[in-house]
């Protein structure tokens, strides 16, 4: 019963999906590219740096690239935190 | 036909999430259900990526790059953040999963369920 | 820095209410002042008397949640049923649901998109 | 712990590792790569240490404290970098056209410049710190719990 | 100080973060210079927030946009549309900012004494800050990939939290499920991100909001962003992980949580009011979420009244509060295209469902907290094992009164004001909406006497001679909430016409959002 109902719902996700992607743009010819082009003829001049993912990394979406380096933190401050001694040592000071 | 050879990228990731809720859906070991969304990652980072392409487009940096036009940046920098992302949603399931085990001795997800109604 | 609010249809102001339970409160301590003046605690006053029996111990005199509303439950058994036969509490299921209610919905929009 | 050959042959790797790694988390700004890939190519290294050699020998060298110390370092210098610039807005590049990695190379392709890319640079060396450290500490405690012990504080 | 309102936003976001990343550093010295750091961080942020309030009800919205040369260069000179991250904070955001701010200074308070004699308390110090941070920039940022950055940060905190207790068994799997839940609803938001990037090359919602055009790629996009931030809000039928998640999670981690799933529910609003909102089929989204929101309400009670765990009763209650927002603010999306009917009820459902969100915020985590003070010296959360714990708990009786009479809506507590403005102007819409909400009010009032009851009332059970009553700075925590909801008690219009109305007109002016933004083009 589960599998039967799982099974259907699936393919229709599956359909929806194929179906949405074959409205996007064709592959390799993006349409709208205004962000990207004005990205690409400027960053050189404004953040100075050749590698212009790394401009957009670190200087256009530099914020996303600060919550993504803090999702590290998160998830080492995580593993740290659940794989710590469950003996009761004494706590630091 | 023409369409989908065009779109072919983009139908490869559907299809590839696809299978990632099958996996998620129909499979009861713990570290396969964390596969299984370690590939819906992929799926959609393969998704992302690809928006970006332009036929016969250089990596955008510019280091001793042969003239013609770049692909699009962004995207590129969409996924560098996103794996990242995957990667510690990953560290910190897997974490949970190797205590589970500790705790229930099994990985299978209707016996170690311990939470219900 | 007015208490009243008026939503359009209702008039409300809770200083009237407060005013209504400061009342209800003295009545209730003016009820209580005219109780037994001998009343003492600690004393046999205070046991409870149940028509000469034994009194059960504390444990055994509080009713558990378990006993409480049971006619309740009673009368919607058949909606219990259902309803926990939908609480499983395997992480699959939850997803399953999740694609569920995604599909469904996208259905209902694209399908009112065609209609317009 | 795995046999001599390995192990060999592992001290020897490491090190061309380590460079790779720091290569590519310093040209972040100028090739493919940066901080988190070039922190990743180090982790990939740790990790054969990790399985040539056993758990005891690692314990001692990688502490807890000194990973976390080193990534709470890396995070706070990104952070700081984006404060910097709070003269203007929060995340302005205000190393450009200054002293410090600030000239500006001419528009198109080009060889590239090592001294180029503002406070880039510097993010991608305190994101490699940290990618190292946290990848590092990740790996190690998930390693030694897996073999029921524990990271030395 | 100018300077300050200026940068308030990015202020709010980056001072827990930085906190976050000293916090390692400093617990390493010393446990109390990390505490006060921990609690003089989001004292700090609090104020912050109010002033930034107070800007905004002055100046309008406040736009932020990250590395520009001056916070108002939304777009670069002479270009169209913006190429860097903004942060844009109107009425609603800021409303709910608000309160993620109080709850989680009243969590961090609780917090001190009441994981006192746990280990690694440094880093759940550390992810607190980190969740905190996740929340605000969920709340205030105005992009699309940074908000599911945000979104990420917030759960994976949340998930690590929730497990924060792993010598037991049901911890560790309340988190996974968490996170699993999560990581699928990120993804799930990160595909529609992609999805509309590609047709728009944007990732600006303002930007977005103005060139949308309801394709069909679009409405897919809406209902994986709609559904996706649902279920982690937690709306029935995708509600199942909550109580599981909820439950097991130290009490001050579930009052956040509680908050978190209202930043997500703000999402959503974001997503049907602003980025699609010039566009969306209005009625046919409208009756998509009243529909699971009077599921919600009623699943949620019914499941709550039979529970017999006192944190997963007060999950299920949490499940049923907030059908009553969706239904609200649904309303007010059915006839958002109406100007007339919009003006008649529309607007008074929504500040009602708004309303109740800040009501919620209050007794919710409020409940949880006498619940964590419950299990910290019973060491159980089963309700059939409690009993005549008000002999020895005092304050926390007196507070769990206050939070049952709230939640159940009895005057003149705060939580009947916003149900009738609810009840008032949905009848209008349709009557069957508001007699649910009734029958939901009166089955949460059953079931928290039951609870009063079985926990609180009766002889003093022999087990809990040693109870005593929990330590002063969880009592700290709790009273803060429970000022908060004598203060909404007794000025209710003071309320209504500073935070309410302001946020509901935020999410129904989608223009003066896009104003904000794009209204420096040329």
């Amino acid at each position: 019963m589960r599998t039967v109902t799982g099974l259907i719902l699936l393919l229709v996700l599956v359909a929806f999906l194929v179906s949405g992607m074959l409205l996007i743009h064709p592959f390799g010819n993006p349409s709208p590219t205004d962000m990207d082009d004005y990205i690409i003829e400027n960053a050189q001049n404004q953040t100075g740096s050749n590698s212009v993912v790394a401009s957009v990394v670190f200087d256009y979406r530099g914020f996303d690239t600060l919550g993504e380096a803090t999702i590290l933190f998160t998830a080492v401050t995580g593993v740290l935190l659940l794989l710590r001694t469950v003996k009761h040592k004494k706590e630091n000071p | 036909m023409e369409h989908i050879a065009h779109n072919f990228p983009f139908i490869a990731s559907a299809l590839l999430m696809g299978i990632a809720f099958y996996i998620i859906l129909f499979k009861k070991n713990l570290i396969k259900l964390i596969m299984g969304i370690g590939m819906l990652s992929s799926g959609v980072n393969l998704f992302i990526v690809a928006l970006g392409y332009r036929t016969g487009g250089n990596a955008p940096i510019y280091t001793d790059v042969p003239e013609g036009i770049m692909v699009l940046s962004v995207p590129q920098a969409l996924t560098l953040t996103s794996i990242v992302i995957n990667v510690a949603v990953l560290a910190l399931m897997l974490t949970m999963v190797i205590h589970t085990y500790r705790h229930t001795g099994t990985l299978d997800s209707e016996k170690s369920r311990r939470l219900k109604g | 820095m007015t208490f009243i609010f008026e939503s359009g249809y209702t008039f409300w102001n809770p200083l009237i209410w407060i005013i209504v339970f400061l009342v209800v409160a003295i009545i209730v301590y003016f009820f209580r002042r005219r109780g037994q003046k001998g009343y003492k605690k600690d004393t046999d006053q205070a046991r409870i008397f149940l028509c000469g029996e034994e009194v059960p111990e504390a444990e055994e005199r509080h009713i558990r949640v378990g006993n409480i509303y049971w006619g309740f439950f009673e009368t919607l058994k058949e909606y219990y049923k259902q309803i926990l036969r939908v609480h499983t509490g395997i992480i699959n299921d939850y997803i399953l649901w999740f694609v569920a209610v995604t599909v469904v919905s996208a259905i209902i929009l694209v399908i009112a998109g065609l209609a317009k | 712990m795995l046999s001599k050959i390995v192990r060999t042959v592992a001290n020897q790797l490491i090190v061309f590792i380590l460079i790779f790694g720091l290569y590519v988390i310093a040209h972040g700004h100028l090739t493919p790569g940066g901080g988190f890939q070039g922190g990743a190519v180090v982790v990939s290294g740790v990790v054969m240490l990790l399985v040539a050699f056993s758990s005891k020998d690692f314990k001692k060298s990688l502490r807890e404290r000194l990973l976390t110390i080193m990534e709470s370092t890396g995070a706070l210098i990104f952070a700081i970098l984006g404060f910097g610039g709070l003269g203007t807005v929060f995340f302005y590049n205000f190393l450009v056209g200054s002293p410090i990695f600030g000239r500006i190379p001419p528009t198109g392709p080009g060889p590239g410049d090592f001294w180029t890319g503002g406070f880039i640079p510097l993010m991608n060396f305190a994101v490699g710190l940290k990618v190292i450290a946290g990848l590092s500490a990740v790996i190690l405690a998930i390693a030694l719990f897996a073999r029921g012990e524990e990271m030395e504080e | 100080m100018a300077a300050l309102i200026t940068h308030s936003p990015i202020l709010i976001i980056a001072i827990p973060l930085v906190a976050a990343f000293l916090t390692p550093l400093i617990g390493m010295a010393s446990r109390k210079a990390r505490n006060t750091l921990v609690i003089v961080s989001l004292a700090f942020v609090v104020f912050l927030v109010f002033a930034l309030a107070r800007d905004i009800s002055i100046n309008g919205i406040h736009v932020y946009t990250l590395g520009a040369t001056s916070p108002g260069q939304t777009i670069p000179t002479g270009f169209m549309v913006p190429v860097r991250i903004i942060l844009e904070v109107d009425g609603m955001s800021v409303f709910f900012g608000i309160i993620w701010a109080i709850v989680s200074l009243a969590a961090a308070i609780y917090s001190l004494s009441h994981i006192a004699s746990e280990t690694g308390q440094t880093r759940f110090y550390t992810l607190l800050l980190l969740m905190v941070t996740g929340g605000f920039g969920m709340m205030f940022t105005g992009d699309l990939f940074n908000l599911f950055v945000f979104l990420e940060i917030a759960s994976i905190s949340g998930g690590a939290l929730i497990a924060y207790r792993t010598k037991y068994a049901d911890t560790l799997e309340g988190g996974f499920k968490y996170i699993v839940v999560s990581a699928i609803a990120g993804l799930m938001v990160l595909f529609a991100t992609g999805i509309l990037y590609a047709q728009y090359d944007s990732l600006n919602i303002a930007t977005l909001a103005q060139v949308i055009q309801y394709t069909t790629l679009d409405k897919i996009a809406l209902a994986l962003l709609l559904i996706a931030f649902a279920m982690k809000t937690g709306m029935v039928p995708l509600h199942l992980w909550f109580p599981d998640a909820y439950s097991v999670a130290p009490a001050s981690i579930t009052g956040m949580l509680v908050i978190t799933s209202h930043a997500c529910m703000y999402a959503a609003f974001r997503v049907c009011f602003t980025l699609y909102g010039g566009v969306i089929d209005a009625p046919v989204v409208g009756w998509i979420i009243i529909t699971f929101g009077l599921l919600t309400m009623f699943v949620g009670v019914t499941m709550a009244v039979f529970q017999k765990d006192v944190m997963r009763f007060m999950s299920y209650h949490a499940i049923s509060q907030l059908g009553y927002m969706w239904v609200g603010v649904g309303v007010g999306l059915a006839v958002l295209g109406n100007t007339e009917l919009l003006a008649t009820y529309g607007r008074d459902a929504m500040s009602g469902g708004i309303f109740h969100i800040l009501n919620h915020a209050m007794y919710k985590p409020l409940l949880f907290f006498t619940g964590g003070a419950l299990f910290h010296y019973t060491g159980t959360r089963d309700l059939t094992k409690m009993g005549g714990l008000a002999h020895k708990m005092k304050w926390t009786t007196i507070l769990y009164i206050i939070g049952t009479l709230s939640i159940s809506g009895i005057p003149p507590l705060n939580g009947f004001s916003s149900k009738i403005l609810i009840y008032e102007s949905v009848y209008q819409f349709h009557p069957i909406l508001t007699v649910t909400g009734i029958i939901v009010s009166i089955l949460t009032l059953a079931s928290f006497t039951k609870a009063f009851h079985s926990a609180f009332m009766g002889a003093e059970l022999p087990e809990y001679k040693k109870v005593k009553e929990v330590p002063k700075s969880m009592i700290i925590g709790m009273v803060i909430l429970a000022a908060g909801i004598v203060f909404i008690t007794l000025f209710p219009s003071l309320i209504v016409n500073w935070a309410i109305h302001p946020a509901a007109d935020a999410l129904i002016d989608q223009g003066a959002y896009i104003n904000a933004v794009m209204g420096a083009v040329p």
